[in-house]
């Protein structure tokens, strides 16, 4: 294990190419450019096999379907309007079960354009059967991306990785990266058993009629759910060799807290530094960041989150309707009395740091269910 | 905790500096973080960048509103930025200006200058200061140690132009007469 | 976990032979084995090219294709008689 | 292999029309082709009739995924097949006008800009089949479409068919043919070409469809010959810049024995019909010239 | 008002005519192609004045952006993966405030591939910021069409106009279409504020950094929200001119139900012919068909839910999580002590009838909260 | 109208690098064409750099949607103004290389199929700027860009730049054009002809970018002088399949002289030196003879 | 309300049959819906149409599981496809065939046997019996008259292709000896 | 309801001309006044292009590309003065 100072972008470039993809295929857009653009330099001075240079993000995603189809460890990033623009196609990958990683660089989508930090773009595809796994900062970025073949690879669901753009991917720290020989023993490689393959010719990709789509649509959901248990088998695995566990959720402080900040993301980060300060002044305040949104862990979060006062924070929303995180919490805690707020904003790259935070925690104490915009920070205004 | 802005143009090398600053205090074993805030701009208009250098690890990821030093690596930003903006009450600021002490307003806080464009004109021959000023900040608060930041240049560039940067560098931090000012 | 693909070569449990109205019926005296109507057959089901034409009826649709294009009309297209249960 | 359904790499069974030339071309393919291909394929009559959940007439691996990304599609296979150090099985792309001409050029031209190592087949039945006789860039001028519609106001398709394969070509591709399914010799020629080289190879094959263009399937393959005879569809191929014309219509056979027997132009009269005869002739001018100017460097 | 005998798509094709489209743009994609050919019919016969037919269903909607920032009025059909492409323009085109209408054909999403109905297509949309209205029936999409331009054209939003593919759109039955001459007693021309026009210079679709994106999706949110006044409002005025009145939703012998049914799209029409089949039975059930899916009218829903039994029925699913349409209902009765059960299915075509809906009620006598799969239909395999 | 602010229909303030070369090329586009025109941007550096609210530079109406769409957003803008009755207005459309040659292209090459009345404009500048410096399918041969870097095993750009006036040119519309931003005269000769014709013309303007290739701004127009000079970008005009070349380079001038200077072409090697002189001169030689035979049919 | 299935092959017009139908009755007053059940498939195999015709306004958007008449333009689907599925006991067939009666077995339900084939064949020089076969329902139904198709079948084809319709239609219903069986 | 447009023109407000560190200055006895700096300055702001260029220095970027096209090299780089606080 070798902890270099580095961005996360090139933190997480690294990471896969310790996990050694065969088929990458990059489109730029910021924040996730610094991504292909190293995903480039391996592929330069060969340390990877392929880089396809697609004319979009479109051709991207279908040419690791293509890839992964044909039986290869696949890898792509994109942020925003790639993500988007992949949107009928990653519907597409769900259903082919083709097991496709993609780090998403998280930022606002369009119009107006930015090209800032929220979440909005990953939460728009969560009805398209991808996994989505959201990192706090750049360490779970590098262990979620290795763990994510894996999971991909054994469930055949492909995985979303999740990190904020700018905050994450620009962000220069101190970071772990397991060396290529160390990812090895975590990271079985990639055998499928249906795939393109002259020696055993099969038909991927069929029409279906009445009697059969349905079906196909419980099973790719119920695998979904079920996946749950592999990524908390796969994150324990790597915290056995590398002394960093992960499962669904992070649980900070949790046990004994009555006001809990649930969110995704880095501002997570931020809220667990809150936490500290104010734990500090003996508030029973905690926080639980939802690393996996997708499968929606529902009844594991009933379970530890029933009882207390939640606020949830996020940066998206669903446009004319209330946020998409904190309404499935509500559908998880129904019936448990729990009160539960929704706060949303800090979108375009708003910042929404400890100031911001501890307002909310203070807010949640009213023991009201609150539905409100994250007021403007100062120093926002550029 | 530290926490330094740097003031620039963009296409100065604003980013690399508080980087390159991240890298050195890493070296030396602390634990840091840097990161820009700028965005669709090319070059010319003012940038903003930031590192923060602790004990601990660093959990936050939010802009730095009340930076403990400030870096001034473009003396033109002063008439556009308002480069104090949130500086901390003791905290300190190092101006890069061809301009004495006296012409510069920078009420409340004290400054150092540093003659920075002539000494990266001298070598780049262009006024693209950001490594310099680094020299000037580790004589000026020792917050990192000189060769932490020489190294931290021959990691990230190729050999020529790290041994440009780390003679420019060093030229600076001789022209300054006086160690750290203290406070960090 | 059910993945959406399908076995090769399985639609050959479609009779679609069942479709025509007409079939193509071959004078074997005329028939020059230039291997025409095999090659231009949608379905592919005309036996060895090198021989007369020997079709798979329970895959003939009667698209009398095979009629346009033999060069010695050696193929005619006649009602197909009627399988009803 | 000894039934006669047992034949081919197709195996019937499918639901293609009676009389379907797209379904006979795809026998050609495979037949000239051989196992050893994997086939990547855009959402249309021919995907549909062939593989309809639980069953497949494909006897090589086959893939569908969508309508627009099939060359995109193809170029992830090939990488992966190099990454696998694979050199030796074919990536054959095939999609209907409406994907290669349209929705999916945006990521054929991409394809072609990198010259991945795909071979591109086109059948071109002149519409958008699959969804009922919709006009397409290659729907030819004048051809009556649910989209290109006679009314008082306008009277079929009022462009001419976007030149594919040219504009292929000009992307400098190693290979870029036009091809028709009842030249088969030509055909199986091109195919045999195509596949011995390296790069983004295209070919275009006219294949008509009864279906959409209003006529019976028994004439699908003679029409397709009357469309080279009368100079509305060409065989020629182009490489480094040097077109061969493979077949030269030289006699002037009027455009009405092809169009006539065709519903989608049964709303014609004379003066487009010498339009399009005008059409004709000035392609044929126009590629004859280009062959012409080929030739010291042909081999043949 | 003429009472025709025609499918939908013909029907609905004949309405958007009579509202005089400026800038039509289609593409062919089942079961929406015909509204297509229709609107291509009556270009063909001068009738409309323009008919773009496009290379793709992303350049369709592209087209109406530039058309309605143009200050046309414009229009669109599709369906399934046409509206997936459109994704990324979607947001777009409601980030811009452009108000065009697009009719979508509701179908099944792929892989694998399905020409048959469902709503996922739509519903995975509802994030993008469109107003979304859902119809029960071939008259409710004429009608609605024609309240689209006008809702769209006043509030500055898009409208998507949902109808169910194959049920609806090739459906032929009785259909009173408002003629031309009289839709123009409802619908004012669209007389924009803002558009390109080179006496009156403007620069649209900017860029915003961090101080200013969050305002616009602020504002499109609320303006979004506020809606449902104008098409409330709108809704009426046709009534009044028309005697076919719309709202937000329609309730069905709801006042006195105990057992309710909500859902949208033409398996209510099932639902309340079910209700008067039990209603014969006297048995206290009713109906709810959610005609405005977005804005979503939680206070409004609230207000006349709040109490009774609740079974969400929905045609869609978000793989890995609970429904759409279930979780967004429990959201807006929370806390409120209503038992909400959630059934989805009828994907890919399957059948939703009588017989299926009335296994529905049974359920919900229960009064326990289900959420079920609903179970196959005798007679679907085909 | 006095001050020098004011003088051009595009505003100063805008973020354009210093010397940025596009920029310029704005300015030329806006005067050429005048006020009665109506401009469709694609996401790029030309549209961040002078749209950022609440500002912008333009003093003509301007929309911008997506980095992919903006041909058909400018079919839509050209449909509306038919279905207004206005017969006066020019629907420009602005793209840059990444735009138009890759992620646009599928958009672009309907809108010339449909022939639609856009004149569209690419500022080819070469690469992927505002993302910063990656690849286009314009970036030339050989040259480095963040995702076609210089390593151990390969070496800058592997493939030639899309040839896109001829691909554009191969769609039969009836005006296709390479200019430079050096070259004002013909620049605005070729503007002015595009707005006086009808249905779907292009051009596409060399526009170098200092930034993305590494040279200090102040020469931006010398180099784009120089890539003409030394055969590496030609002017000239392709109408009914005539070429004209509105410029020859007949001297040959080594190609070192354009690519010294830039830091993307740094690593460049003398073989690679050869390589690329030897695709400039038959690229020179491929449009001379093309210019040549279409000689006899030029009006000049 | 009554329900009414046709069977038949894809290109054969078995939609439009449904429809003419669905327009013939609301040209007599009453409410209808058609609506086809088959999907990706081209020419050739089996295919499925329906028709509701009521009283009140039909308000279901449902396939008809259990219909009242089933009617059989292409006697080759007999042998592929279970027409008589779901058919209501007292339903009734139309069965187009050249057999005779004897030789068609659908037991249990009482249907009628109209060689509608040969006429298409005649008139159309194709086997396509859509409109032919709406000749002998309305002869043998009742269901809507026979001046309601052809009325029908007026408003929806060209000149020339009505008027051939319309003699083929009139000459199998003029073929057919009975007049309603009764039942609609 | 907040739209998102921009008025024409208003990047007026920008005063770009504050990024440069050299500025063009013209001897106007060399100047022949050809206008070739005024049609290639990236700004478009050197004023009358039938006179000597007047520059507007808010804007200029001082980008030299008006020194290295003027073909009587009548303009020179010179160092900005610094205009601090
Ligand atoms: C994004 C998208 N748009 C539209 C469709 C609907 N669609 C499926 S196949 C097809 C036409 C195919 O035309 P072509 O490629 O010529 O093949 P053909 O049907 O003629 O065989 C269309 C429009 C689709 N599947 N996906
Ligand atoms: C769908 C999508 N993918 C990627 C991007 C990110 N992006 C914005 S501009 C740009 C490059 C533009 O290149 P070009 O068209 O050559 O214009 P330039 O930046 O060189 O001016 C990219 C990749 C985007 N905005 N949308
Ligand atoms: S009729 Fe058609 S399907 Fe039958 S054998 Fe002849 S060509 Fe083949
Ligand atoms: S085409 Fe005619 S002659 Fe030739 S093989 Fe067939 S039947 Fe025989
Ligand atoms: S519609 Fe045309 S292409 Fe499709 S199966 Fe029928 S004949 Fe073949
Ligand atoms: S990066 Fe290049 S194109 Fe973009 S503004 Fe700078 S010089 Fe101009
Ligand atoms: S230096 Fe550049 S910006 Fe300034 S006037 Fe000269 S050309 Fe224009
Ligand atoms: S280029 Fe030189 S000579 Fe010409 S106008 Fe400008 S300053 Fe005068
Ligand atoms: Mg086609
Ligand atoms: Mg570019």
């Amino acid at each position: 294990m070798v902890v270099k100072t580095l961005n996360g972008a090139k933190a997480v470039a690294e990471a896969v190419k310790n996990c050694q993809p065969d088929v990458v295929a990059c489109y730029p857009i910021t924040p996730s450019t610094h991504i292909a653009e190293e995903m480039n330099h391996y592929y330069a001075n060969g340390d990877t096999k392929t880089f396809i240079a697609v004319e979009s993000e479109f051709s991207a995603i279908s040419a690791l379907i293509g890839g992964a189809a044909t039986g290869a460890r696949t890898f792509t990033a994109t942020s925003s309007q790639g993500l988007l623009l992949m949107h009928e196609a990653l519907f597409n990958a769900a259903g082919m079960r083709l097991p496709i990683v993609m780090v998403v660089a998280n930022r606002a989508v369009s119009a107006p354009l930015s090209i800032w930090n929220d979440e909005q773009d990953s939460m728009s595809q969560r009805d398209t059967g991808w996994i989505q796994l959201y990192c706090k900062n750049n360490q779970e970025a590098v262990d979620s991306v290795i763990q994510a073949f894996e999971i991909a690879e054994t469930t055949l669901l492909p995985v979303m990785v999740c990190i904020d753009g700018h905050y994450l991917t620009h962000a220069v720290g101190q970071v772990n990266i397991p060396p290529q020989s160390e990812v090895q023993d975590v990271l079985p490689p990639f055998k499928p058993k249906i795939f393109l393959d002259p020696e055993n010719p099969l038909s991927l990709g069929v029409y279906t009629n009445p009697s059969h789509y349905q079906e196909f649509r419980e099973d790719l959901h119920n695998d979904l759910l079920q996946s749950k248990e592999k990524i908390i088998e796969i994150g324990k695995k790597f915290g056995k060799r590398f002394l960093r566990t992960y499962g669904l959720f992070e649980e900070y402080k949790l046990k004994d807290a009555e006001f809990v900040l649930v969110g995704l993301g880095s501002v997570m980060d931020n809220v667990k530094a809150t936490v500290n300060e104010l734990r500090n002044e003996n508030q029973k305040v905690g926080a639980l960041h939802l690393r996996c949104f997708r499968p929606f862990p529902s009844e594991e979060l009933k379970k530890i989150l029933s009882g207390k006062t939640i606020g949830v924070i996020e940066r998206d929303l669903s446009l004319g309707a209330q946020p998409p995180l904190y309404t499935e919490i509500v559908e998880a805690l129904q019936g448990t009395n729990t009160i539960v707020s929704s706060f949303f904003g800090g979108l375009g790259g708003r910042n929404l740091d400890r100031t911001a935070i501890k307002v909310l925690f203070q807010k949640i104490k009213s023991k009201k269910p609150l539905k409100e915009w994250i007021a403007q920070q100062k120093g926002d205004q550029k | 905790m530290l926490e330094i802005r740097f003031h620039g143009r963009a296409g100065q090398g604003i980013v690399t500096a508080a980087e390159l600053l991240a890298e050195a205090a890493a070296m030396e074993g602390k634990y840091s973080q840097a990161f820009p805030f700028f965005g669709s701009e090319k070059r010319g208009p003012p940038v903003t960048s930031y590192c923060r250098i602790d004990s601990r690890p660093i959990l936050i990821h939010e802009e730095i509103e009340k930076p403990d030093l400030v870096i001034v690596a473009e003396p033109s930003v002063l008439a556009e930025v308002q480069v104090d903006a949130g500086l901390k009450k003791e905290g300190q600021l190092i101006v890069n200006s061809s301009q004495p002490k006296e012409k510069i307003h920078l009420n409340g806080h004290s400054f150092s200058v540093v003659n920075g464009t002539d000494i990266a004109l001298k070598y780049f021959k262009k006024p693209i200061t950001n490594t310099v000023m680094l020299g000037a900040l580790c004589k000026l608060t020792g917050i990192v140690k000189l060769d932490s930041i020489k190294k931290a240049i021959s990691n990230r560039f190729p050999e020529k132009i790290a041994a440009l940067n780390i003679k420019a560098i060093q030229e600076c931090y001789d022209a300054i007469p006086s160690g750290p000012s203290g406070g960090f | 976990m059910r993945i959406p693909f399908s076995k090769p070569g399985t639609t050959i449990s479609n009779k679609t032979g069942s479709w025509k109205a007409f079939r193509p019926e071959i004078d074997a005296k005329k028939c020059v084995k230039c291997a025409i109507c095999h090659n231009f057959c949608p379905e592919g089901i005309m036996g060895n090219p090198t021989k007369i034409p020997e079709i798979d009826f329970e895959y003939c649709k009667g698209c009398a294709i095979c009629e346009v294009e033999c060069p010695v009309k050696a193929i005619k297209m006649v009602r197909e008689p009627l399988k009803e249960k | 292999m000894s039934k006669q359904s047992d034949l081919h790499l197709l195996a019937p069974g499918h639901a293609g029309c009676p009389g379907c030339a797209p379904s006979n071309l795809l026998l050609q393919i495979c037949n000239t082709l051989g196992k050893d291909i994997i086939v990547v394929n855009a959402t249309g009559c021919m995907e549909i009739t062939t593989t309809q959940f639980p069953q497949s007439a494909w006897r090589v691996p086959y893939i569908h995924s969508l309508f627009e990304n099939a060359p995109a599609v193809a170029s992830g296979v090939s990488a992966a097949l190099k990454a696998k150090g694979n050199n030796h099985t074919t990536v054959v792309c095939i999609g209907g006008d409406g994907s290669t001409y349209d929705i999916g050029f945006g990521a054929l031209s991409g394809l072609f800009e990198r010259n991945d190592d795909v071979l591109f087949i086109c059948y071109d039945n002149e519409n958008y089949a699959n969804t009922g006789v919709q006009k397409s860039s290659a729907t030819p001028f004048g051809a009556a479409t649910t989209t290109s519609q006679v009314g008082s106001k306008h009277h079929g398709k009022e462009r001419a068919r976007k030149p594919i394969v040219e504009i292929a070509a000009a992307h400098n591709i190693p290979f870029a043919a036009s091809a028709s399914v009842a030249f088969q010799a030509d055909l199986k020629a091109k195919l045999k070409k195509g596949q011995a080289m390296k790069g983004a190879r295209f070919i275009t094959v006219h294949a008509p469809c009864c279906l959409g263009a209003g006529f019976d399937g028994s004439l699908s393959i003679k029409l397709a010959r009357l469309a080279v005879q009368t100079r509305l569809w060409f065989l020629f191929e182009i490489e480094g810049g040097k077109l061969k014309l493979n077949f030269n219509p030289k006699v002037e056979k009027p455009v009405q024995e092809y169009l006539n027997g065709q519903k989608r132009f049964a709303h014609l009269l004379p003066p487009l019909f010498e339009e399009i005869q005008a059409q004709a002739n000035a392609n044929y001018a126009r590629l004859l010239d280009w062959h012409e100017r080929s030739v010291p460097a042909q081999k043949e």
